[in-house]
């Protein structure tokens, strides 16, 4: 008996990301799959260390390319948390709003590579091109369509500009507009319901036992949102919920995703109705190159759209981190339950259930 | 938050807590006791294991293995509060070793494969430890203090020559 | 475009199609990937010029390396690159490849790209927009025409000395030598 | 005479079908709000594959892909084009249906030798894709074999043009249906796009196919949707007939050459219809697609079958 | 009497081969070698002949020997296939033990099914029956192990089939009061209807054993992968097609055409038998992981166009039916052969899932079985083509839509499990324990280089074997099928072989030209393979392992050999009712035959009493 192992990844059209599966194959099963992951590592928490604090700003955004924001977030709130300092209250809406836009961006994006690995091309465009036009929001906002640097210590680095409201409604209003037609080619299809359920389903035992987050133990029926449970920035400020599914499996996640966005978009508009029209947006801090953070450790978590994203922090009061440590949610979607999830699939859906799960190469490498 | 203090505190010995932050636990405790603690902290609700990291701290000559912990579901009556666990203990430096985690919580498993990469801390128990992330061997694990990645770039890959064009000799 | 100039088809077909049938290895090297999305999509639709990803390298002949070069991508790069079937092109897209980028300091990615393959052209930038995918796809329209986008004449002429960089990284491939 | 037929029915579908693919792109990219290559950008990659230094893994990988071109082009000499017919007259539907064969064998045989399980699994998905709309294929064919008590094309064609065409008539209309619905399994076409998923199997059967090879494989590709699409318009659409409008010129050159011209609307009216198919929906797992096929299409013709046989 | 003498001098030869085989080692290849090739060539210096002689009288009965078109086409046949079988057991026995026995009996075996065919009445018939079936035995059991089940599957099923066709010549002797075929067929359209179809029925039963017809198939697959490589070609090219030649007798010769087709619903029943004879052993061998396995199980399907051909009728059919016996005698043949000399080589592995790439190593027997298997799929320009362009023609013009599918979709399983075994032995990587093998000795590539070269001439020149096959159905009283050199001429579309040979030669040349005047391709190793950028490692880089993995989920969840099963069931059931009743009846004699012989006793207890049938 000859077996056979085939390689997912990283040279693949269907892989997103630098990230590799070797699978061992019977037929068309899954009998084993290793995640092999680190074409992308670059020792980020190593450099960081070697940096100042307001420098690691244009590495941490790179640790995510796909949403950089929630990963400036979640420094810039782990830096402040060690030096105490405090976010005016316009400073915190325009944190969530622009969180939640890249969260809405994120799925997008999502949506291109699930769609994308279906070989639906037409869905994949139309995602790809709405995740365009919430681009160049942020380049106006920030200057950057990709990576925008724009969350500091104390707050945001600029206010919005003039009628900047009104233009992320506009968009949004456009992109929404489409909704019924994604729903209808896409999420309400029966061919993709039938591509997509039932496959790379765990249990919610096997979920929380492998710290699944995000959507995938949404999809699970339990409402995990770190927004809930410790909110950050303005999201106590508005009402929303947590959409959750039941399945558990590719479909659910999906759906799970759909709904997120869909809360999302809403949350944007509240937000933007109940922000503060005129105030600071960031609290001053010292200067960068002489600033010395006061000896001391941090545990700062918020909900990226892949889930908790956390950051154990340690300063040892000199000028630079003296170690960094961020908790992904790629990272035990990637490694840990991904090679659960993909044992007895079919060879046909490694990269959609990939997706499903969100993995981000980067993310895990660092 | 009184309450999950004062039970970890009857229960073990050897356990320094303080609540450095708001909604933050930091436990102190020796090597030995990891491994219960993680354990009772588990049946007690805090389910989720959100990270394993390690700090090298090289002037004490010790590493500081850090396990934080979170629960799922929060249930005010069972005394769960909506915390972090954050669970550090110190072990030496020198022939790094210590206990795996896995059959506690299975997400422990690249966490630990990580910090046997780039630390150098053998993991017991765990296995299959072999390197995760990187492609070539370097002398000390890179995350170590001591590793200097400008000196290591220096001498790596600076020594590497450009391409030298050959002239056609026809 | 002269895409449309009969003369310049009859005159030189393969210079032509080279240029005008550019299939791109999809490897998301790093994160300049992510700007190749956008660019083969609704929004700036690549198609265009020709420009489509292709499913496996040896349908290639434009290896895009977008971003910061790990020692474990460069590995699968050149394995990659000398997959990819004569003539072939390479654009090293992102400040990383060229010089270490913000990776300067890093322990683990490679620092100059051109001592292990040839690149016929950079793109600078971290990160480049699409539209410089666009302008650095014109300029090595401009090399095929004028026959200076030799990268892969250069590997085969110094294969010997990309080899033993190569190998000086990794101590032994894997494969066997490509050239002799 | 016949030489400059076989020529022209050569040349007709080779140009055809680069155009089709070229038709698939394009109006791929309209749908998804794009410009798109321009309608001969297949040619264009054809060339430059042509122009690369292929690599080889032997002798049957060159003999294979040049076997698979081989079995295309011998069909659509006996395949009926408007009035162009090179041999209709020798062997019939069941020289087609076997002859057909000899294209996906060509390439599994090509790109079994490249020794890679990617192109293994492909072929091994589209042998079995294949034999599933066969089993529907075989049933509608032997229904219309059976209707026309002929088993030449020609015939069929010509039976149709002097009473009514097959998908408007009642007896035949079911098998036209089925026909309709594995048109895409045939093609290739999503949701049947299976064989060559690149994001699963990075192209599968194709996937060690460059250079020289590739430019084949295209050539055939395009071949083989002129050959699926021609053989629907002929066993169901009357061939080059318009409702007998054009009856009277009949037998003369431009008589030919309306038909031709008929023959070619309808089929990239087909055609057109599928890449819509193609454009709304995500590929299908294997066992899916199969279990789809032998349901719907394959009871579809067997029911027609069962009519046309309890009639006659 | 030379056919007598004939007969006599091969039995002679063959105890020869025995004998110097104790003495002289060396002499008895060259012997056994020598005496195939001798009948041969007497077989075929008998063209054209159409006699028959009383060799000799037993019992009161008169032993006929006769040569006639139908029965020369099947000796040279057999013959031919016996000696390339002989040349290819050269080097495959070579290291075997007790080779001599082995020769002997392969002879025995040639002999016998040449006395089938020449047999001139139907006692002469049954003895060299038992001969073949006999020396098949010793055959198959020749390795021991697991051959000896396999055997005795095959010997039980030979005995029910003799004592079956026994019952009838009988039953047939005491209807009119003769054994001789000539006399017979004019004697029998004095019998009423009933006694013919209990006649044909007991026939059937021992035709239909041989011929491996579903439900009497179940001892083939495992014989089939059993016996020796060279044997398996014999025993899958000729000696089932005694069923076939069986069948022919009866229906044509014996019976004929008046009669057979005008009794009730007995074709249909036969036309059925042979559509599921098609279908379902073509969906087994897709299943199968053994190369034999999965020819045997090809075997049983090839052999249900073969009795579909024959049952359905027409002039075309049987044509086609008689034609397709002959090719296929052929291409698998070869394909036993191929698949033999990779056993060789590899030191007797033919596991489909632990093979692959020999293309590299065993260029010469790769072509061979390329050109076997596309004789078994019927590929245009192979002779399988015009035979089941025949049968396919016939089925749906004469308005048997239903059994032309059949027929249809067992070539689409035809090809799937042809191209598996291709793949699984000659295409993939090749593992690296196979690298130093070496090519086929020649002994073992001229008989398959000889058999391919037959596969593509009859395949371009059909209109030669079809002018043979004319004569015979001529003499079953049919009208001549309209033959030329290239093809059949028809009112309902014609087949003009030709045309696709100059098309297919043009259009070749042509993109051969084309093809190379692009770029000159580099060769290179199987290592250099596509592997998503990594290197590949060796030995893992295959997909060997169930190649047709969702259909075999799909067709293992209901396609069993549900009648083996049965049959080995309800051999358990009897055994155990033996046991039971042992005080009673005491000694082992196999219950299997004693409860065929109750079975056929019923039965014959009922037409005597009542006249049923």
């Amino acid at each position: 008996m000859r077996k056979l192992e085939m390689y997912f990844g990283p040279q693949h059209l269907g892989m997103v990301g630098n990230f590799s599966i070797t699978l061992q194959v019977e037929g068309d099963r899954i009998l084993e799959a290793e995640a092999n992951p680190g074409y992308l590592h670059r020792g980020f928490e190593k450099l960081m260390e070697q940096r100042t604090w307001m420098q690691n700003f244009p590495l941490v955004c790179r640790i995510n390319v796909v949403e950089p924001d929630h990963i400036e977030l979640i420094y810039a709130m782990g830096v402040e948390k060690l030096a105490g300092i405090e976010v005016p209250e316009r400073g915190k809406y325009i944190r969530s709003i622009y969180c939640e836009l890249a969260r809405v961006a994120s799925h997008l994006f999502g949506l291109w590579a699930y769609a994308n690995m279906l070989g639906f091309d037409t869905v994949a465009n139309w995602a790809m091109y709405h995740r365009d036009l919430l681009l160049d929001l942020f380049e106006e906002l920030t200057g950057a369509r990709v990576y925008h640097i724009y969350i500091r210590p104390g707050g945001v680095r600029r206010d919005f500009p003039a009628g900047f409201e009104d233009k992320i409604v506009k968009t949004l209003h456009k992109i929404g507009s489409k909704v019924p037609d994604y729903n209808s080619t896409f999420f309400e299809n029966k061919l993709f319901e039938k591509r997509a359920k039932g496959i790379g389903k765990i249990s919610l035992q096997e979920a929380i036992n492998m710290g699944a987050v995000g959507h995938a133990i949404k999809a699970l029926g339990m409402k995990y949102d770190i927004r809930k449970i410790e909110p950050y920035a303005a999201y106590d400020q508005v009402d929303w919920n947590v959409p959750t599914r039941k399945d558990g499996d590719a479909f659910s996640r999906l759906l799970a995703i759909r709904d997120d966005m869909i809360e999302s978009v809403h949350m944007i508009f509240k937000l933007i109705d109940k922000m503060p029209k005129k105030g600071d947006v960031y609290t001053k801090t010292p200067n960068p190159f002489k600033w010395r953070i006061p000896d001391g450790e941090a545990y700062v978590r918020c909900e990226s759209s892949r889930g908790e994203l956390g950051l154990y922090i340690v300063s040892d009061g000199g000028l630079n981190p003296y170690r960094v440590h961020f908790r992904t949610p790629s990272y035990s979607h990637g490694l840990t339950i991904l090679e659960k999830a993909l044992v007895g699939e079919n060879i046909a859906d490694v990269g959609n259930i990939m997706i499903s799960f969100y993995v981000v190469a980067p993310e895990i490498d660092r | 938050m009184k309450k999950l203090k004062d039970k970890i505190e009857d229960l073990f010995d050897n356990v320094i807590i303080n609540d450095f932050y708001q909604n933050r636990i930091f436990v102190k405790t020796n090597k030995e006791s990891v491994v219960s603690l993680l354990n009772y902290l588990k049946e007690l609700g805090y389910d989720h294991l959100a990270l394993v990291s390690c700090v090298d701290h090289v002037e004490e000559n010790e590493f500081e293995l850090v396990y934080i912990l979170s629960a799922y579901i929060h249930n005010e009556h069972e005394n769960q509060e909506k915390t972090n666990i954050i669970i550090k203990t110190r072990i030496s430096r020198e022939k790094a070793k210590f206990t795996s985690i896995i059959n506690l919580f299975e997400n422990a498993e690249p966490y630990e494969r990580e910090i046997f990469e780039l630390f150098g801390v053998d993991f017991v128990g765990h296995p299959r430890l072999k390197p995760l992330f990187l492609e070539i061997n370097y002398e000390t694990p890179p995350f170590r203090k001591d590793f200097d990645t400008r000196k290591f770039v220096d001498d790596f890959f600076a020594n590497i020559p450009i391409i030298e064009e050959i002239e056609d000799e026809k | 475009m002269d895409r449309n100039q009969i003369g310049k088809w009859l005159r030189s077909p393969q210079k032509m199609s080279n240029k005008y049938s550019l299939h791109a290895v999809y490897f998301c090297t790093g994160c300049g990937i992510i700007e190749i999305p956008p660019s083969i999509t609704t929004r700036w639709d690549a198609e265009r010029f020709g420009i489509i990803p292709a499913p496996n390298p040896r349908q290639a002949n434009l290896f895009l390396i977008t971003g910061y070069v790990s020692l474990k991508t460069l590995k699968a790069i050149i394995r990659t690159y000398e997959q990819m079937l004569e003539p072939k092109y390479t654009v090293g897209f992102g400040s990383c490849p060229i010089n270490g980028g913000m990776y300067w300091d890093s322990y683990n990615t490679i620092k100059k790209l051109d001592k292990y393959i040839p690149i016929d052209g950079w793109i600078a930038g971290c990160m480049p927009r699409p539209e410089a995918i666009f302008v650095a796809v014109t300029h090595l329209w401009t090399l095929i025409e004028k026959d200076m986008a030799t990268g892969y004449i250069k590997y085969r002429k110094n294969y010997k000395q990309y080899r033993a960089n190569q190998e000086k990284i990794y101590g032994s491939l894997d494969w066997p030598p490509l050239y002799k | 005479m016949n030489i400059l037929l076989m020529i022209l029915s050569a040349i007709i579908s080779l140009v055809t079908g680069m155009f089709f693919l070229g038709l698939a792109r394009k109006i791929m990219a309209m749908i998804h709000w794009r410009y798109g290559p321009p309608i001969y950008q297949p040619l264009i990659d054809v060339i430059r594959y042509f122009h690369q230094r292929a690599v080889s893994h032997g002798f049957i990988f060159d003999l294979g892909i040049i076997i698979s071109l081989i079995g295309s082009l011998l069909v659509v000499f006996f395949l009926p084009l408007g009035n162009i017919s090179s041999f209709s007259n020798s062997g019939g539907l069941l020289v087609i249906l076997y002859i057909l064969i000899l294209s996906p064998l060509g390439l599994a045989l090509s790109s079994g030798e490249s020794a890679n399980p990617n192109a293994s699994i492909g072929i091994s998905r589209k042998l079995i894709l294949t034999l599933s709309y066969e089993f529907v294929l075989i049933i509608i064919l032997l229904s219309l074999m059976s209707q026309y008590q002929t088993i030449s094309l020609q015939e069929i064609v010509m039976l149709q043009a002097r009473k009514v065409w097959s998908f408007a008539s009642w007896k035949l209309i079911l098998p036209g249906i089925a026909y309709l619905l594995i048109l895409p399994a045939m093609l290739g076409f999503r949701p049947f796009e299976i064989a060559g998923a690149s994001q699963e199997i990075s192209a599968g059967p194709s996937v060690e196919f460059g250079g020289k090879y590739l430019a084949l494989n295209t050539i055939n590709h395009g071949l083989l949707h002129f050959i699926t699409i021609a053989l629907f318009v002929n066993l169901f659409l009357g061939g080059g007939d318009l409702f007998g409008i054009f009856d009277s010129i009949s037998g003369t050159f431009w008589g030919s050459f309306v038909s031709l011209i008929i023959f070619l609307i309808k089929m990239i009216l087909i055609f057109v219809i599928s890449v819509f198919i193609n454009a709304v929906f995500p590929r299908l797992r294997l066992e899916q697609a199969t279990k789809y096929i032998l349901y719907y299409p394959l009871s579809i013709a067997i029911v027609g079958l069962i009519i046309v046989v309890a009639i006659n | 009497m030379i056919l007598f003498y004939m007969m006599i001098f091969a039995f002679v030869g063959a105890f020869l081969i025995y004998f110097a085989g104790k003495s002289f080692p060396r002499i008895k290849e060259i012997l056994a070698v020598v005496i195939s090739f001798l009948l041969f060539l007497f077989v075929a210096l008998l063209y054209g002949k159409d006699f028959q002689i009383n060799y000799h009288n037993f019992l009161g009965f008169h032993l006929f020997l006769r040569i006639n078109m139908f029965s020369w086409l099947f000796a040279l046949t057999i013959t031919f296939l016996g000696f390339l079988s002989i040349i290819f057991s050269l080097s495959y026995m070579k290291d075997k033990k007790n080779n001599a026995f082995y020769y002997m009996n392969m002879l025995f075996v040639n002999i016998a099914m040449l006395g089938i065919v020449l047999a001139g009445d139907l006692i002469s018939f049954f003895i060299f029956w038992e001969i073949m079936s006999w020396s098949t035995f010793l055959l198959i059991s020749y390795k021991k192990g697991s051959a000896l089940p396999a055997s005795m599957k095959y010997i039980i099923m030979s005995i029910i089939g003799s004592l079956s066709m026994l019952i009838g010549i009988l039953y047939l002797y005491d209807l009119t009061d003769t054994t001789i075929i000539s006399q017979l067929s004019h004697i029998i359209r004095f019998i009423n209807k009933g006694d013919v179809i209990f006649v044909v029925i007991l026939f059937s039963i021992a035709f239909g054993i041989k011929n491996a017809v579903i439900p009497f198939h179940n001892w083939l697959p495992p014989a089939h992968s059993e016996a020796p490589s060279p044997f398996s070609a014999i025993l899958s090219g000729i000696l089932i097609k005694m069923g076939v030649y069986g069948f022919l007798l009866l229906f044509y010769v014996i019976i004929g055409l008046d009669i057979i087709f005008h009794l009730t619903g007995l074709t249909i029943v036969l036309n059925v038998l042979a559509a599921i004879t098609i279908i379902f052993p073509t969906f087994l061998a897709i299943l199968q992981n053994d190369a034999k396995r999965l020819l045997a199980w090809s075997t049983v399907a090839q052999a249900g166009y073969i009795f579909m051909g024959i049952t359905y009728g027409t002039e075309l059919s049987v044509a086609g039916g008689i034609f397709h016996f002959l090719n296929h005698a052929i291409f698998k043949a070869l394909m036993f052969l191929a698949v033999g000399a990779i056993e060789y080589r590899t030191k007797g592995i033919r596991d489909l899932n632990s093979l692959g790439g020999f293309i590299k190593k065993m260029p010469f027997t790769f072509a061979a079985m390329l050109i076997g298997a596309m004789g078994l799929i019927g590929l245009p320009l192979t002779n399988g083509f015009v035979s089941k362009w025949l049968i396919y023609k016939t089925l749906i013009l004469n308005g048997s839509p239903f059994l032309a599918f059949a027929a249809l979709i067992g070539t689409w399983g035809t090809i799937l499990y042809s191209y598996k075994l291709i793949h699984n032995i000659f295409l993939g990587q090749l593992p690296a324990k196979f690298e130093n093998i070496q090519k086929a000795p020649f002994s073992m590539k001229m008989p398959m280089m000889i058999l391919s070269t037959i596969i593509i001439f009859f395949g371009i020149l059909p209109g030669i074997p079809l002018q043979f096959i004319n004569k015979i159905i001529v003499s079953f009283g049919y009208h001549p099928l309209n033959v030329s050199l290239f093809g059949i001429v028809s009112d309902s579309g014609n087949l003009n072989i030709i045309n696709i040979l100059a098309a297919t030669f043009v259009i070749g040349v042509l993109i051969v030209l084309f093809f190379r005047s692009g770029r000159k391709s580099v060769r290179v190793d199987q290592y250099d393979n596509y592997a998503a950028g990594s290197f590949i490692p060796k030995e893992k880089y295959s997909y060997t392992n169930s190649f047709y993995a969702p259909l075999d989920r799909f067709l293992n969840s209901f396609l069993k050999d549900y009648i083996d099963i049965f049959y080995c069931k309800s051999a358990a059931l009897i055994r155990h009712f033996c046991n039971g009743i042992r005080k009673i009846y005491t000694g082992y004699v196999g219950s299997y035959v004693m409860y065929i012989l109750l079975f056929l006793a019923v039965l014959i207890f009922v037409q005597l009493n009542w006249s049923v049938f």
